[in-house]
């Protein structure tokens, strides 16, 4: 049973990954990778990271894919739908990420022989103590790196007069 | 008297010094260069003195005395004195032909805008020379050597205006100075194995015997002293320098080309003497060299017409005979004719130099029955020239015969070429003398204006004269001369023992050659047709081409310079293109190509292998061109290529 | 299913996110590979944290901040790009080129 | 009274106190300029009465008028400053030719401020090079003449000036670097780490042959682009062409002499083993400098460049004469430092003169000067006769004592090499007659004769050179000593020299 | 809770940079400029705090659970902080098309420096990831912040791109490093034996080798650096180029030479390699550049290749060398930078605007000259100290090689550096009115030249400094 869950979440995901990869219309990938999340946050599931699941569901599908629809409907111009998404260093890139592939074969054996032992416990309070007791102060970086996006985002997004 | 022999040579040093930087004016108003005339002449009294005590066994010989001059690494350089008979003998040649040319040159240099640098020139050649004559150490030999070398440089190019002069005094130095290097190589060569250069302790060491150096040592050293020789007294290969440095005004060729500088290297062989006796090759070579040079030089100056020229071949050929003289054993035959030559020949140049300053030419051919216009020196030119032939009982005669006597007890063969030499040197002198002053003049304007020259130039003359004639006698009276110049004493005995019993005939062979040269000049040229003289020169028009020609050794030493020149350029070409580029712009090219290498690296890689697609079209926005090297994916390919190398490394592991 | 196919599921993600990286024209689709890739990595986290070591809990407090992380990269490499888009009206990677090597 | 570091930094006060002249006010500054040359030229003449010939001891190094105090002591560098017989004489001559130098520059009109403060800040590095006994010190003095020359050269420099001074300043730099890491090599190598030369010099028997060697060859790449030894020189006759009269003047009368002398106080002391390994190259490579910078220099047409490649010339003869690790070959080495500085310092004065009138130094453009400009024409021939070696004057006891020293151990080249003095004299003459003789070129009709400023400025170096020529006691009684002693050093090395 | 005392300027700074964008919104835009005399108040305060923690280091050292507070991360926090004020200094003076968002600047400012005072002290890979983010958001930002010029939007767009691109790819090593060894700590020794021959560990390091290489511009990963040092307000170009340098390298020290040892893992090549590769690449494309700040741009990439001599003898001497440098290279870049703005600020930054300066400021020309001539590594200045220190470490572990290669290229260096002394000194000006500096800009030079030659003349004290701050405490 675990094994058809884990199959059939997988193909979600790396066929909507390829989809956001190869299609010509930025619109459709944006979409596809909203999808291809949703099949990562099922992954964390099958996983037994509940907080993860529901934190990925939140912040990645319902923050960041949206806010990646609006940015290209925003930028977007029809005339644009039909010109080739593919650049033309495809070639080399394909030849870099097969080599990567290799040598990430390599690990893939070497640590691929582990099996499920214990059952999944749920996550979220032991999570909650952790962060606001060892990892205090990276949750505090977290909090400063948020501000400083923040702030970016105000600083290039505001109207600028132009420079007669 | 003796003790103040080293002021011989530093009086007139200071005083070409003070003659140079006295006075501002250079013409002949300035009375300076009298005081170079009176200081020569205290040097002159002073060394005849020094010879009467020499002579007399008054004074104590050899006189040596040193002070340190300087040390090196354990050794030590000393400047010092060291006079033996041969020295005395030199000094008063020396002085009294300088002395007289500067009186002589009184007259004869009146008009010249530079009159007072002359006489400084003058005074420092004498200061050198006599430094020469009196160094007890080699290398104070060799330093006044080179000083000796510069002053006839400067002298020979006084008239620098005109390139001939100058071009000659370069030729004499840069020839000189080649034999020079064997000289220079000589003394290293010396030091390395005696360890001094002082004439007083270095006998010792050649006579200790096989072990204390290596065999060939003496006689390379001695080689290597005989280039130094034949390059200054213009022997053989190195002779070419001294026909040129006629260019110079007379009365110097007078002092320097005739009696005293070229004489330096018969006396560097003399002074040096023990090393050739520890070497009977080198010595035999000098020998050969001095014959070889006899020869030749008689024969170029049969074919000369320049008055001076001739005179210059007749002083390398006199000087071959000295160094001939040297090489067979006769020490003593060989400086005497070094002192009666010194005496002769300054005459004869002077001589010429009041038949120049009456007719203003050097060629022989302008010339003819001057002996009416110019009496006295007409009368002083005979003399020297029965002088320099081999006149019986006259100076000449005397000490060639002492020459070619050692000679034929050295190896018949080489007399009897010496013998025709000698024939030559009077045949050659006495056309000389016919040309210039007997037979019909062939320019008449300039035998109009010609004229006996003032006496301040004829008494010198008139005083050489007296001495050509009795310098022999009183020489060779009771041996005065045998007893005081001689290489050790025993020598000095077997010398006069071999006179004694030499076959009868061998005396008059000399003067047999002497009469059948008087003949066949006067036939060619004393009756004033000369019809026979010149239908013999188109007979043998080859012969007389070659000795025009000088045997090619001028062509040869052309020949060598050019070559010298042209491996030169090839050189800095070399220089300048090959290591330059390789070095310097070679390293600046490196780094621009490495440069290129990455920036094309970067282009080419970075750009996508498949590059083919053509630019996307877009409507607005800036159509930049796709090749700008900013394209933000390419940098993102090489961080990837980075990575996937590493990958790469690691599956090596 | 053992840990090795969580692991080449989270190799070939990361490996079609750097293919999207390095292939796509337009500057969004590049920022999605980024994004593809950062959620490859969370895989990897939460399935080491599963398999290999089930004790703790460390390996989802990472992934947590690499996804908190990720979001304030987006959100600045978004408004650059309307930035840019604003100023160029283009998003298109050759042509952003003003500055040469 | 530390009277060494008082000559080295002299200069740089004067140089300071420059800074603050107003630009304008060209003559205060040349006064100052002048006025600290001559001040550390005074100091050096003190330090000489203070020296002490006699104490040379066969110890690797006995200084005289030492300073040492501790300056970065985590590395053990000490600011150590000391002289012995071989350094005196070079200090002396470089406060000397600084002097003159400055005298002659004070021609410069344009930016005589920079000229001066650059000049100044040479010599300081000049006068340092000779006195650091610490590698530190001796390398930052080493590398602190190379700015100011690099500017003196890029700014009053002749047409090329630019090439000129980027090719000086790489060349140099590329040499020196090597020889940072051989300094290095030998710091952790001895232990305890030292950069002190007295204490590399006793510990010399610690390093190994292989190592000697290496490092050997680190600071001869250094010391040889100085020299210039045979393929690193190209870099001297642009330089020297380039380079303003006063520049060329200190370029080749004292930076050639800090190849030399690092190879004797360095390389030799403190690299035996290395040292003699070299020895038959280096003998090939004297040879090459000798005859090669002759030939090149007689196919010159340019006085000053035919000067640069006789300094490649006569620089080989010093080279001969340290081949030989003989007392008289390291005396003529040292001696033929002093001469050549004299010699070819007072020869480039003289072209100086010549190009200021005529704005040329094309040998064939004059001709018959000699009556036009006697005065000169006299000082020119004496000069040029030094150089070609004639007796009487100083260059030829030097280049005498470097062929007497060398013979013993290597016949067949001191022989060969003897043919240099036969080229030297050939181009020499050929430069004098073709300037001086023959029929006066019309063009020059108007040429003046030296001026006081030129004659103050040459005529020290001439009647030095004279001097030593007559009495070169004045010198070798300093140098004599020390040198013979360092001759003892390895009694067990250089068998084959023996 | 671990003592937060130790992180007292951190927490300083963080606070200020809060405080100062806040405070935009209620400053009217003609006084913002006191914006940045706050920033620099708070850096000095932080560096004040940081005096107390040298002063007595019972009470201010000592380790946390994810960082660690030790001399070396206290040296290297005041190179961060000096850097800081030095940057602030400039900016005052730098002209600025408008002085809107200044709050936001000197804010974002402080929030980088904070981010680099945690990265040196951090022990914990996610503390590192944390750090090196924080870096580099603010940093993306204030390359982009001129918004006037449409180039300073490119290049801070090419500069997030590779940034965010590396730090994908450092998390997925992260990823691989917890997989390999269970925890993202580093301060348990890591077992050696197993994990030189482990696959995944091996990768995990080199990958967050790319993230780390990107942050200190090394070889591979140095493309963004003259785009965005070009893009970027001449403050910030100074900035990035000394602080997250010097910072990632501490953090490099630390990682790669005590908890991982590369020699253990026979990565000393690869690393030797790469130092090497940054030099020659640093070297030989800034011989081409004829803008300023692109030539300094790839300087200070040659100067990261130097620093790295020391990380690849990894022992103590090498580290000594790399911190003695970095306090080096900290004054001659900012002094060089320095001189840049004052001439930037009216004829721009190509190399022509450079004609004849010594004609008409010679003051300006000589510092200049000896602040290009200490980068090249001329004695008697500080870069000279610094190479010699890291060319002694190269040479005493045997890296004969790569002394050489170092050495060859600081000769090549001084070609592109005389190539700017050639046009200050040797071409004749166009303009002839002296260049005039603001009273910041002008104390800010003076501090770095007296620094350069006081370092280069008598470098004892800061040696001393060097070697007490070296030692790390795990």
């Amino acid at each position: 049973m675990s094994a058809l869950v884990f199959y059939s979440l997988s193909a979600v995901v790396l066929i909507s990954a390829l989809g956001v990869v190869l299609l010509k219309n930025t619109l459709h990938s944006a979409l596809l990778l909203g999808l291809c999340l949703a099949g990562v946050a099922g992954v964390f599931a099958s996983l037994g990271a509940d907080f993860l699941f529901s934190s990925q569901l939140l912040i990645y599908v319902g923050g960041i894919a949206v806010l990646l629809l609006f940015v290209v409907m925003l930028s977007g111009r029809s005339s644009e739908l039909k010109l080739r998404q593919v650049n033309d260093q495809w070639l080399a890139a394909l030849l870099i990420c097969a080599v990567t592939f290799l040598g990430m074969r390599r690990y893939i054996f070497e640590a691929g022989t582990a099996v499920l032992t214990a059952s999944p416990q749920p996550t979220t309070a032991a999570l909650g103590k952790l962060l606001l007791g060892e990892y205090a102060v990276p949750f505090e970086a977290v909090s400063l790196i948020l501000i400083a996006a923040l702030v970016g985002a105000v600083v290039f997004s505001k109207a600028r007069e132009r420079k007669p | 008297m003796i003790k103040h022999v080293h002021w011989i040579a530093l009086l007139p040093l200071i005083a070409s010094v003070v003659i140079l930087l006295g006075s501002r004016d250079n013409t002949e108003k300035s009375r300076l260069p009298l005081l170079g005339v009176a200081v020569m002449g205290w040097c002159l009294l002073h060394s005849l003195l020094i010879l009467a005590g020499v002579l007399s066994g008054r004074a104590e010989v050899p006189f040596y005395r040193t002070l340190p001059w300087f040390e090196f690494g354990g050794f030590e350089m000393t400047l010092g004195v060291l006079i033996d008979g041969t020295a005395a003998f030199m000094l008063v040649v020396v002085t009294l032909v300088s002395f007289l040319v500067q009186v002589y040159s009184l007259g004869y240099m009146h008009a010249d805008p530079r009159f007072k640098r002359y006489f400084a020139y003058l005074s420092f050649f004498s200061a050198s020379m006599l430094g020469l004559v009196i160094s007890s150490n080699l290398m104070a030999l060799f330093a006044c050597w080179e000083l000796v070398g510069v002053s006839s440089y400067l002298l020979i190019g006084f008239w620098f205006e005109g390139d001939a002069p100058a071009y000659a005094g370069k030729k004499a130095f840069i020839t000189t100075k080649l034999g020079d290097l064997g000289f220079f190589v000589g003394l290293l060569l010396l030091f390395a194995y005696a360890q001094t250069f002082d004439l007083k302790m270095l006998p010792l060491h050649f006579q200790m015997g096989p072990g204390h150096m290596p065999a060939w040592v003496p006689t390379a050293v001695g080689v290597l002293l005989l280039c130094g020789a034949a390059g200054k007294s213009a022997q053989v290969p190195l002779f070419v320098w001294l026909p040129d440095a006629m260019e110079g005004p007379t009365p110097v060729s007078a002092l320097i080309h005739a009696a005293t500088m070229v004489a330096a290297g018969v006396y560097l062989v003399a002074r040096t003497y023990f090393i050739y006796q520890a070497a009977p090759m080198a010595l035999e070579a000098v020998a050969w060299v001095g014959l070889i040079t006899a020869a030749l030089a008689a024969t170029m100056a049969v074919a000369a017409y320049d008055i001076k020229r001739v005179l210059a071949f007749s002083t390398v050929s006199q000087l071959g005979f000295m160094m001939l003289g040297l090489g067979v054993g006769g020490y003593t035959s060989g400086l005497f004719h070094l002192t009666t030559h010194g005496c002769f020949k300054a005459l004869l140049f002077l001589c010429a130099g009041s038949v120049i300053h009456a007719v203003h030419t050097n060629d022989m051919r302008q010339m003819g029955g001057l002996s009416k216009k110019m009496p006295e020196t007409f009368i002083t030119m005979l003399i020297g020239a029965f002088a320099i032939a081999g006149f019986p009982f006259l100076s000449g005669w005397f000490s060639k015969e002492a020459i070619l006597h050692d000679v034929y007890r050295f190896s018949p063969a080489m007399w009897c070429a010496a013998l025709a030499t000698a024939a030559l040197t009077a045949f050659y002198m006495f056309r000389l003398v016919f040309l210039t002053f007997l037979g019909i003049s062939r320019d008449h304007p300039r035998w109009e204006h010609a004229g006996e020259s003032p006496p301040v130039m004829t008494v010198p003359l008139w005083i050489l004269a007296a001495l050509s004639i009795f310098a022999g006698l009183a020489l060779e009276h009771n041996g005065i001369f045998a007893g005081a110049v001689c290489f050790g004493p025993a020598a000095a005995a077997e010398g006069a023992e071999a006179v004694a019993h030499a076959p009868n005939w061998l005396a008059w062979g000399a003067v047999g050659a002497f009469a059948l040269g008087l003949a066949a000049a006067w036939r060619l040229y004393g009756t004033g047709d000369l019809s026979l003289a010149s239908s013999l020169k188109r007979s043998l028009a080859g012969v007389f081409d070659i000795l025009e020609d000088r045997y090619g050794f001028d062509r040869f030493f052309l020949a060598l310079v050019r070559a010298s020149d042209s491996l030169a350029a090839a050189l800095y070409w070399f220089d300048s293109n090959i290591i330059d580029a390789i070095f310097v712009d070679g390293w600046a090219l490196a780094t621009r190509a490495l440069a290129e290498v990455q920036r094309f690296f970067d282009d080419f890689f970075v750009d996508g292998a498949v590059d083919g697609v053509g630019a996307l079209t877009r409507d607005g926005g800036l159509g930049l061109s796709r090749l700008m090297a900013g394209k933000v994916q390419e940098y993102l390919l090489f961080v990837a290529l980075a990575v996937s190398l590493f990958a790469t490394f690691i599956m090596t592991r | 299913m053992t840990l090795a196919h969580y692991l080449a599921l989270s190799a070939a993600l990361f490996l079609i996110g750097l293919f999207g990286a390095l292939t796509r024209r337009n500057i969004i689709g590049i920022l999605m590979g980024i994004e593809l890739m950062f959620n490859a990595a969370n895989i990897n986290l939460a399935a080491f944290n599963r398999f290999l070591h089930p004790e703790g809990i460390v390996g989802s407090a990472v992934a947590l901040f690499v996804i908190a992380v990720a979001a304030a990269e987006i959100v600045v490499g978004l408004a650059l790009v309307l930035a840019i888009y604003r100023s160029q009206n283009t998003v298109y990677a050759e042509d952003i080129s003003l500055l040469k090597g | 009274m530390p009277i060494l570091s008082l000559t080295t930094f002299l200069p740089l006060l004067g140089g300071i106190l420059i800074l603050f002249i107003p630009k304008e006010r060209k003559d205060a500054i040349r006064w100052v300029g002048v006025g600290s040359t001559v001040a550390a030229f005074l100091a050096s003449v003190y330090a000489l009465t203070l020296f002490d010939p006699g104490l040379a001891s066969p110890a690797p190094l006995t200084l005289q008028m030492v300073e040492k105090l501790s300056w970065i002591p985590s590395f053990g560098i000490h600011y150590f400053m000391g002289v012995d017989g071989l350094s005196l004489p070079i200090v002396l001559l470089t406060t000397l030719l600084s002097m003159a130098a400055a005298i002659y520059s004070m021609n410069i009109e344009e930016r005589v401020k920079e000229y001066y403060f650059w000049f100044l800040l040479l010599e300081v590095g000049m006068t340092g090079v000779f006195c650091a006994l610490d590698m530190f010190l001796f390398y930052v003095f080493w590398e602190i003449t190379l700015v100011p020359m690099y500017f003196l050269i890029g700014i009053w420099g002749g047409p090329k000036k630019e090439y000129a001074a980027i090719k000086f300043f790489l060349f140099t730099l590329f040499g020196s670097v090597f020889m940072l890491l051989g300094m290095l090599a030998l710091y952790f190598a001895s232990n305890p780490h030292t950069f002190d030369m007295v204490e590399l010099a006793r510990s010399h028997a610690v390093f190994g042959r292989e190592f000697q060697i290496i490092v050997f060859l680190a600071f001869y790449l250094g010391f040889a682009v100085k020299v210039p030894a045979f393929p690193f020189h190209t870099w001297l006759p642009l330089a020297h062409v380039e380079a303003p009269t006063g520049v060329s003047v200190l370029l080749a009368g004292v930076l050639l002499k800090m190849g030399v002398y690092g190879l004797l106080r360095v390389c030799y002391v403190i690299l035996p083993a290395g040292f003699e390994w070299f020895l038959p190259f280096l003998v090939i490579i004297a040879f090459i400098n000798i005859v090669y910078g002759a030939l090149c220099a007689m196919a010159q047409t340019d006085m000053k460049k035919m000067v640069a490649y006789s300094s490649i010339n006569h620089m080989g003869y010093a080279l001969l004469g340290m081949a030989a690790i003989s007392p008289t070959g390291f005396n003529g080495a040292a001696m033929q430092m002093i001469t050549h500085g004299l010699i070819t310092g007072a020869l480039f004065i003289l072209v100086g003169v010549i190009y200021d009138r005529a704005h040329t130094r094309d040998i064939s453009a004059f001709g018959g000067l000699g009556a036009k400009v006697p005065v000169y024409a006299g000082i020119m021939s004496l000069t040029c006769f030094a150089s070609l070696g004639l007796p009487g004057l100083a260059g030829f006891v030097s280049e005498f004592l470097c062929f007497l020293g060398a013979f013993p151990a290597w016949k067949l080249y001191t022989a060969l090499s003897v043919s240099g003095i036969l080229i030297t004299a050939a181009f020499f003459l050929r430069m004098l007659q073709k300037v001086f003789m023959g029929p006066l070129n019309e063009k020059w009709a108007g040429l003046g004769d030296m001026n006081a400023r030129e004659l103050v400025s040459v005529l020290p170096l001439t009647v030095l050179t004279i001097f030593l020529g007559l009495w070169p006691r004045l010198i070798l009684d300093i140098m004599n000593p020390t040198l013979t002693a360092m001759t003892k050093l390895f009694p067990s090395l250089f068998q084959s020299v023996r | 809770m671990e003592n937060l005392r130790l992180l007292i300027p951190e927490i300083v700074l963080s606070a200020m940079a809060l405080l100062l964008m806040l405070a935009e919104l209620f400053i009217p835009r003609r006084h913002s400029r006191i914006l940045l005399h706050l920033a620099l108040l708070a850096s000095a305060a932080a560096l004040g705090t940081l005096g107390l923690a040298a002063s007595n280091p019972a009470v201010y050292q000592g380790a946390g659970s994810l960082w660690v507070v030790d001399p070396m991360s206290l040296f290297f926090k005041v190179i961060v902080l000096a850097a800081t004020i030095l940057v602030l200094m400039l900016a005052v003076d730098a002209r600025r098309d408008d002085d809107a968002h200044l709050g936001s600047f000197a804010g974002l400012i402080l929030l980088a420096s904070a981010g680099m005072m945690l990265l040196v002290s951090a022990v914990d890979l996610l503390m590192v990831f944390l750090s090196l983010e924080l870096i580099s958001i603010s940093s993306f930002i204030l390359v982009g912040f001129e918004r006037g010029d449409i180039k300073s939007a490119e290049g801070a767009l090419k500069y997030y791109l590779i940034g965010a691109f590396s730090s994908a790819l450092m998390v997925f090593g992260i990823s691989l490093f917890y997989g390999a060894t269970g925890t993202t700590h580093l301060l348990k020794p890591v077992p050696q034996f197993g994990y030189a021959s482990s696959a995944l560990f091996l990768l995990s390091t080199l990958m967050m080798l790319a993230g780390f290489g990107f942050k200190i511009s090394m070889a591979p990963f140095h493309l963004w650096v003259p785009d965005a040092y070009e893009a970027a307000p001449t403050p910030i170009t100074t900035f990035l180029s000394i602080a997250p340098k010097a910072a990632g390298l501490a953090m490099m020290l630390r990682v790669f030479t005590k908890l991982i040892p590369h020699p253990a893992l026979e990565m000393t090549a690869l690393f030797s390699f790469l130092a090497m590769l940054t030099m020659t690449v640093g070297n030989l494309t800034a011989i081409r550049q004829n803008n300023i700040k692109r030539l300094l741009a790839y300087s200070s990439i040659a100067q990261a290749g130097y620093m790295l001599i020391g990380f690849v003898t990894a022992d103590a001497f090498g580290r000594e060398g790399v911190l003695l440098y970095a306090l080096a290279y900290l004054f001659m870049n900012a002094g060089a930078f320095a001189v840049a703005i004052a001439i930037g600020n009216e004829e721009g930054y190509e190399l022509e605007a450079y004609d004849g300066l010594a004609q008409r400021s010679l003051g300006l020309a000589v510092v200049m000259a000896f602040f290009l001539l200490s980068l090249a590594g001329i004695p008697p200045l500080a870069g000279f100290v610094g190479k010699f220190y890291l060319f002694g470490a190269a040479v005493q572990s045997g890296f004969y090689g790569l002394a050489v290669v170092a050495v060859l290229n600081s000769v090549v260096s001084v070609y592109y550096y005389m190539r700017v002394t050639y046009h200050m000194f040797f071409l004749p000006p166009r303009a002839t009115a002296p260049a005039q500096m603001g009273l910041y800009l002008y104390s800010g030079l003076a501090l770095a030249a007296v620094a350069v030659i006081l370092i280069g003349v008598y470098p004892e004290p800061f040696l001393s400094v060097v070697k007490s701050s070296a030692e790390m405490i795990p």
